[in-house]
């Protein structure tokens, strides 16, 4: 017994004294307070903060470089988390979530021409500015639903890309990627937007699509606090967004080409009302 | 010197430890997503396999059966692994950071690599001589990063392959370490192990 | 603008290939190799052929359904050919359920679960025939003699050449005589064997239709059969009772069915030129030294496969030397 | 002797069915369109304004920059608007459109130039000739539209020793630099007696791809009496890619980066060393070219001397007009060319001709799995893994696409065209080209 006990105790001093030595040795620094703010992020490496992985963005916000606020898939509850870790007062962030701003699909814009190559906006984007004859609409082939690291963004039959609100976590992944900017950034405490984003003047609108906005301004004599007009583009005045902005629904209805449009719950279907229009 | 040589041969093709023997499956999974870190993993599990080897010998042969407490061995044997283990994790650590992050929880786990136990306890089953237990060390850690590597680039491939829903992740790398295995069956019978 | 025309990225002309076109010039080239197998074994061989391709369609297109994708790929051929490369991997006598089973493994183990066509990372039909292998090794390894029923014996049994060398070896660590004319039979496939290996000639006509339609490369099974000759060519330098000559390495056995059929798959073979020599010989090195030293009487399946599995680490390290890089190091 | 090339390529059909026809001239059109954006480099900047009186071969618009050139007037006439106008690359960009007054008239009452010189051009210093050559606008006529004046001068330390000529034309369909060696000798030969006296140059090569005997054997005729080889190269696309001519025509390999002076050479198309010639000894700009007027869908395929800024619509009624529904516009080759959304595109400097292509010509076959059957890596004159990077570019794995040297990539289109799985490499590897550069200039 006494054997056991002695060599067992005898292997383990050695080992530790070895261990001693070794870690003077090889000492890291290492900032306790990254792991833990590493342990609080949601552990997508999706890249939202512009840090490569969460790792990253746990040590520039544990080194005091950067804000806690920037992790969008965390939303409020992370970020206070995180201010708790390096002791600051948490920031209130306002969640947001990314729309598609444009109903343009191929049964209601026209094409400038037949694409022919791989499914992939930007690439398209490259041959005469995309296919779709309106500047800013959807080119539908799916860029934005292959980056989108959330399954968030799926594509219609009809080739228009559509971001579901509730798998939205605003990591903007798939904002810069558009070549045609049509996704943007909104509060989500908004759930009415235009869905257009062409800045062409109605006329023009009107020849290459069904249900672009043509600046008619009747949202804006329905609901004057909750829309602006610029640039023949309505939109809706983001600004009140904390608290929902007055009359935004009212003017659904009025929307001569129903670009309007309400996410929550998921828009009925545009009425179709007659074929695409030919090509201007 | 044929002898030696066919163990090496043996623990590396014949008896790889992970194809063959299934032993050190948790790393094999776990770090073989890419070929750097399976390197990496392979070089830390060699570095501790053959170390572990040697001290397990002589606590083996000159404290455990001179005292007669061989009941002793696991315990003892785990210990050794902890401490070499908990070496080098520091050394990766202090030298080598990327590699340290990548390898995450699977290199304190090396600990409860049974690969490594397996290899301590089978050294003194098969009662190898110090030479013969240091080439039966050498050829183990060899079969290990070699299964580890190859594996990590089937997986690098299969990353890019459009697999069913189903089957993505642990289940089509599970399929493609048993095929791997499934070919490494064809070493058996060469050497007598 | 009234016209719409297509707009596309250059280039605008193609050569017209298609991945159907390959396939089905492999499928051609399979034709003799088919045509002496039923010559030799009979209809055992054409039942097995009819039945394996057909149990790989069946096993491609329920995968297909299962994963609601479009059943058009089944026409592109592929499933056709691992159904026939199979089929000429497996003895004549393989029972019926054996062939159906060999042919569901290697659509849905071999290629299915990895995505389809172009992603399997193992030669379907080479995983179906060893896993049947390891998995029914009596059913595996019944040879029946060759122009059996020509001779109105049914189902005479015997041994494949490698298979007799292995175990004479083993128990009289001699090697039996080989007769002079022995080697004419086994250039045109007179024993016993798996469908498709056991003619040379066939193989090989195959092979060179193959070529001409630059389906395949010299690469990969030239340095195949050379490694194979030059190692077992050494072996029998040294001690010529123990080890059989080259020639008969390369003659018997699926060698050669494996050289220019299976290594040569190019979803499973390196792209690289240097890659590919590098993966012929490792062929040849682990099909020497299974043959010679292995449990099993035959290695070629297993070292296509090994082979098969190192080669994305082939084409990791042996990209081409590009264009330009004077003076420069390409990792 | 063992005919010259490079590693990789292939050889598409040809269909070189305009090889045996003439040049022709082409009719004077209603509206000229002459864009600013017609060279690499900046564009240039107008110096007409709407109403302008304009002769043939007048300045119409200003260089921005060393690397830009002016632009002239390709006819005499008023100039009816300066306004953008859509592009061959496929966006409205500015222009300067000409009505023409129909007498097509150089200034002053000149016949066939501006300034004929009265000296011999082989008297003067080289810079002087380097500056007329690029007052009259001299771009690379094969395509690229790099403006030659910057070609011909190379920086302190580079020693040029080799001019190398392309007259390769290695794309299918075209036959405009063909026709030019077989009529015009002289004008290339004059051209590159300048060429040679700006560069300082000792030798001087003409490269010719074998499938054009003729040109060949009246190029060999021409240039009996100077010290010009001529070299017969074997016939395979891309051989007229600068770095691959060099290679099969001096053996040096152009440095992964580099540019053809840092092996020691200087590559022209034949087109241009007739500019040149035009630009020096006539002092007549660059305001027309020839281009081969060619496709399936068209009646009568031509090749046709043409204004810069006609119409593609007017150079298809010149040609008898249309055969067949034209489905796909190709301006350039079919390997290298760029599609077109409408025939109202004006031809410019770089047109080297117009395919069109009626469906029977166009493949629309979708895009299958890879099969990894390596052909593109056995066409690919770069030496690249083609299937690889495009594998890398379409999951957007920059960084894996950058270590496959993506960046070499010349995008000459053997490997889409060779892939049985008709994936159209290319434009992935092109893409993910684009995605490294931008990488590159935020870091």
């Amino acid at each position: 017994m006494l054997e056991a006990i002695l060599s067992l105790g005898g292997v383990g001093f050695c080992a530790a004294l070895a261990l001693g030595f070794a870690a003077q040795k090889f000492a890291v620094e290492v900032d306790a307070r990254e792991a833990a703010i590493l342990e609080v992020l949601p552990g997508a490496n999706c890249g939202a903060c512009g840090f490569p992985g969460c790792g990253g963005y746990a040590r520039a916000v544990a080194s005091g470089a950067v804000a806690p606020e920037l992790c969008p898939p965390g939303g409020p509850e992370t970020v206070a988390r995180i201010a708790r870790i390096i002791g600051v007062a948490a920031i209130a962030v306002d969640p947001q979530v990314a729309v598609v701003i444009c109903q343009g699909d191929q049964q209601r814009a026209t094409e400038k021409y037949r694409y022919l190559g791989i499914s992939d906006c930007r690439a398209a984007q490259k041959l005469a500015d995309g296919p779709k004859t309106c500047p800013g609409g959807c080119l539908g082939l799916g860029t934005c639903a292959a980056i989108c690291p959330f399954g968030a963004i799926t594509m219609t039959d009809q080739h228009l890309a559509v971001i579901d609100r509730d798998k939205c976590v605003g990591c903007r992944k798939c904002v810069e990627p558009c070549p045609r900017q049509v996704i943007k950034m909104t509060p989500r405490s908004v759930s009415v937007h235009v869905l257009c984003n062409s800045h062409d003047k109605g006329a023009l609108v009107r020849r290459y699509c069904q249900v672009g906005c043509i600046a008619c301004q009747l949202c804006k004599k329905a609901a004057p606090e909750a829309y602006v007009i610029e640039d023949f583009l309505a939109r809706v005045d983001y600004r009140h967004a904390v608290k929902p902005t007055a009359g935004v629904e009212v003017a659904i209805d009025k929307c001569p080409t129903h670009c309007i449009r309400d996410d929550n719950p998921p828009p009925a279907p545009v009425p179709d009302e007659k074929p695409a229009p030919q090509a201007a | 010197m044929t002898e030696l040589v066919l163990i090496l041969i043996s623990a590396i093709f014949v008896n790889n430890f992970v194809l063959a023997r299934f032993l050190g499956i948790c790393p094999f999974m776990g770090v073989s997503k890419k070929v750097e870190t399976a390197v990496g993993m392979g070089m830390a599990v060699a570095f501790v396999m053959t170390v572990a080897t040697v001290v397990t010998w002589f606590l083996q042969y000159f404290i455990l059966q001179p005292l007669d407490i061989e009941y002793l061995q696991t315990i003892v044997f785990i210990l050794v692994i902890a401490a070499l283990v908990q070496l080098v994790e520091m050394v990766i650590q202090k030298v080598s950071p990327v590699l340290y992050q990548s390898l995450g929880i699977f290199l304190p786990l090396i600990t409860t690599n049974c690969a490594v136990l397996g290899l301590a306890v089978l050294n003194i089953q098969k009662e190898y001589t110090f030479l013969e237990g240091i080439f039966f060390a050498i050829g183990a850690a060899a079969g290990f990063t070699l299964a580890m590597v190859l594996f990590a680039g089937l997986r690098e491939r299969i990353d890019l392959c459009p697999v069913p829903r189903s089957f993505r992740g642990t289940a089509i790398a599970m399929v493609t370490a048993g095929l791997l295995s499934l070919a490494f069956m064809g070493f058996a019978g060469m050497v007598k192990g | 603008m009234t016209e719409q025309y297509y707009l596309s990225s250059s280039p605008h002309m193609h050569s017209g290939a298609t991945t159907d076109k390959v396939m089905r010039d492999v499928i051609y080239a399979l034709l003799p190799a088919c045509l002496t197998a039923v010559w030799f074994f009979g209809l055992a061989a054409l039942t097995t052929l009819l039945l394996c391709v057909a149990s790989c369609l069946v096993a491609e297109a329920a995968c297909l359904k299962l994963q609601g994708r479009a059943q058009s790929t089944l026409a592109d051929g592929s499933a056709v050919l691992t159904g026939l490369l199979l089929a000429l991997n497996l003895p004549a006598a393989a029972p019926w359920w054996l062939t159906v089973l060999g042919g569901a493994v290697a659509i849905v183990i071999g290629k299915q679960v990895y995505g389809g066509l172009g992603y399997n990372p193992f030669n379907p039909a080479l995983v179906a025939r060893v896993v049947l292998l390891i998995s029914f090794p009596i059913q595996m390894t019944s040879w029946t003699a060759p122009l059996a029923s020509a001779s109105g014996v049914d189902a005479v049994t015997m041994a494949t050449p490698l298979g007799e060398w292995k175990t004479a070896v083993m128990l009289t660590s001699k090697l039996p005589a080989v007769q002079p004319a022995d080697y004419l039979n086994y250039l045109t496939g007179n024993m016993a064997g798996c469908l498709g290996e056991v003619s040379a000639v066939a193989v090989l006509i195959g092979a060179a239709y193959l070529f001409w339609r630059r389906i395949i490369t010299w690469h990969i099974p030239l340095t195949f059969v050379v490694t194979v000759a030059v190692l077992t060519g050494i072996f029998w330098l040294v001690d010529p009772t123990r080890y059989p000559d080259p020639l008969l390495h390369v003659l018997t056995g699926g060698l050669l069915l494996g050289a220019f059929f299976m290594a040569t798959d190019m979803v499973t073979s390196p792209v690289s030129s240097t890659g590919m020599i590098i993966f012929g010989f490792g062929c040849g090195l682990i099909t020497v030294l299974i043959r010679l030293f292995g449990g099993y009487p035959e290695g070629v399946s297993f070292a296509i496969l090994l082979m098969n599995a190192a080669t994305p680490l082939i084409d990791r390290y042996t990209p081409p030397r590009k264009f330009g890089a004077v003076g420069e190091v390409v990792r | 002797m063992k005919i010259k090339r490079f590693p990789g390529g292939l050889h598409p059909p040809e269909h070189k069915s305009t090889a045996a026809r003439a040049i022709e001239p082409c009719s004077l059109p209603d509206e000229l369109v002459i864009p600013l954006a017609q060279h690499i480099g900046a564009p240039a900047e107008p110096c007409v304004v709407i109403g302008d009186t304009v002769a043939k071969g007048q300045v119409i618009a200003q260089p921005r920059g060393f690397v830009s050139v002016p632009i002239h007037a390709s006819s005499s006439g008023v100039v009816t608007a300066v306004e953008p106008r859509l592009h061959p690359m496929g966006r409205p960009l500015p222009a300067i459109v000409i009505k023409p007054d129909g007498r097509d008239a150089w200034p002053d009452g000149l016949e066939g130039g501006m300034n004929p010189l009265l000296v011999d051009p082989l008297t003067l210093p080289p810079s002087r000739l380097r500056d007329m050559v690029r007052n009259a606008g001299v771009v690379g006529l094969g395509g690229a539209t790099f403006p030659t004046h910057v070609k011909l001068s190379p920086p302190g330390g580079k020693k040029i020793n080799t001019l190398i000529l392309n007259g390769v034309e290695c794309e299918p369909y075209l036959t405009a630099d063909h026709r030019l060696m077989l009529e015009e000798p002289e004008r290339i030969l004059a051209g590159i007696d300048i060429l040679r006296r700006i560069l300082g140059v000792e030798r001087v090569c003409i490269g010719i791809e074998e499938n054009k005997p003729d040109a060949i054997a009246v190029m060999r005729d021409a240039c009996a009496q100077r010290d010009i080889e001529v070299i017969a190269l074997k016939v395979m696309y891309p051989q007229g890619a600068e770095k691959q001519l060099i290679f099969a025509v001096t053996g040096r390999q152009t440095p992964s980066g580099g540019l053809p002076m840092d092996v020691g050479v200087v590559v022209q198309n034949v087109g241009t060393a007739a500019a040149v010639a035009d630009a020096i000894i006539h002092g007549r700009p660059l305001v027309e070219r020839i281009a081969t007027i060619t496709g399936p869908a068209l009646v009568e395929p031509k090749n046709l001397r043409i204004r810069i800024g006609t119409s593609l619509r007017h150079l298809v009624a010149e040609c008898g007009g249309l055969r067949e529904e034209v489905v796909k516009v190709i301006m350039g080759g079919p390997m290298m060319g760029h599609t077109q959304l409408s025939l109202d595109v004006p031809a410019i400097r770089g047109t080297s001709g117009l395919l069109l292509l009626d469906k029977n010509a166009v493949a629309t076959r979708s895009e299958g799995p890879c099969i990894r059957c390596a052909r593109c890596v056995s066409v690919c004159p770069a030496r690249l893994l083609p299937t690889t990077i495009s594998a890398y570019a379409r999951r957007d794995m920059i960084a894996e696409a950058e270590r496959f040297n993506a960046l070499d990539c010349i995008e000459c289109g053997c490997c889409a065209y060779t892939c049985p799985a008709r994936i159209p490499l290319v434009q992935s590897i092109r893409q993910v080209k684009g995605a490294i550069l931008a990488k590159r200039r935020l870091s």
